[in-house]
């Protein structure tokens, strides 16, 4: 699946976007976040406080306990700060 | 005997360039004679946001989703209130003190209507719709962070 | 330390003529970068006031308690909101559908303030500046009363 | 004094303004109205609803119970149906 981020959560990971396939144990939003920050320093670091984190599935918010099955696009931002 | 429905077109962009506030207004009442009232909102970049000076703004955005986004919100509005036209735009990029934002324009047949659906539609933009801002002062650079006090306005609007 | 005293320039105008929204917002917000808000209203002549059709509207005025009534209740809005400016023309003459009757604009740094203002000032218009509508249908011609749905909306201002 | 007449208060008054010179004993614009539907039919018909009538005193809103001494202008009309 596609991921994107955002924001300094992009930032931080190094990148906007990438491929990432986790293993089928993965299967929440929050879960996610957890595989990835095991994944390296960087990744623990943009993600080192989840509950500030906002995610979408396929351009639509979604809360932590969302499940990913059939996500084409995930994405990560830091609370949105527009208009 | 049902009223007949009004047409309520709809506008949302997302673009670099800035907007010209009276061709929209234009292009929203044009040759329309049911319009009695039409709000709009423009938001600025200002120079003193939370006492530190702001040398400029640089606004980055979600494409695809963020006009997604905001059309939800654009189409939860017209469900609300009766709308005759409803516009947004956002704009993105980098922004000196001045410059425009965001313009939010609402055209109803009464004042209610169209100030209550302008006022949704900005709460939500400013809390849901995703666009960042990344701020340039003289201390250095950071990112905006998200306001209480906006959640708490983008609240208000739900139902119980 | 207080907080620097903001200039907030009033325009009020009672006039013939149309007004240019693009121009009188140019004119509150130019060289200014304390601005973060700008709330517009413009009020437009509908064809189908409350159901008769409207073939023409005119607006009659007191000219000299008008525009010091205007300018009180500006005043008021100012003392209430934080506001960095503040425009409210009003047009008499006749009037064919579609065409502008009146325009309040709000500045202020944040959206909350520019919109309420703008809200009250409108309600305020329509319920205590003395300006009176006849409307001109196929029917006949006749002066407009008064809504109570608009002194309930200007109402909900007053200090308990 | 001088009086100022608005929209249909106006039109049925017949006139837009005039000088009055009502008598010590009217104090009050009630009495004012009184008076003045006392003195002929067209005013009668003007103010036959006295209780629709607003009015204002040198440029300001009134009560129909203010006190009119040393008005300068009194204006008579309507509820407004501006904005």
């Amino acid at each position: 699946m596609k991921v994107k981020y955002f924001a300094w959560v992009r930032e931080r990971v190094g990148k906007a976007e990438e491929t990432i396939e986790p293993p089928p144990t993965v299967r929440t939003v929050a879960e996610l976040i957890a595989w990835l920050s095991s994944q390296s320093e960087t990744y623990a670091y943009a993600f080192e406080k989840p509950k500030v984190i906002r995610a979408a599935i396929d351009h639509a918010h979604v809360k932590s306990d969302a499940a990913i099955t059939g996500a084409r696009e995930i994405a990560f931002f830091p609370p949105m700060t527009g208009g | 005997m049902t009223p007949p429905v009004a047409t309520c077109p709809v506008t949302v962009r997302i673009q670099e360039d800035d907007f010209d506030i009276a061709r929209e207004i234009a292009l929203l009442t044009k040759s329309r004679t049911d319009i009695g009232a039409v709000v709009s909102f423009s938001g600025i970049c200002r120079a003193d946001e939370d006492s530190a000076n702001i040398a400029a703004l640089t606004l980055e955005h979600y494409p695809g989703m963020a006009e997604e986004e905001i059309k939800r919100h654009v189409d939860e509005a017209i469900s609300r209130w009766p709308l005759n036209g409803v516009t947004a735009i956002h704009r993105v990029g980098r922004f000196m003190p001045g410059e425009n934002i965001v313009l939010v324009l609402t055209a109803s047949q009464h004042r209610q209507a169209a100030f209550q659906a302008a006022e949704f539609l900005m709460d939500y933009l400013k809390t849901s719709a995703p666009f960042w801002k990344k701020e340039e002062s003289a201390t250095g650079t950071g990112w905006v962070e998200a306001q209480a006090r906006d959640d708490e306005a983008a609240a208000r609007w739900t139902k119980s």
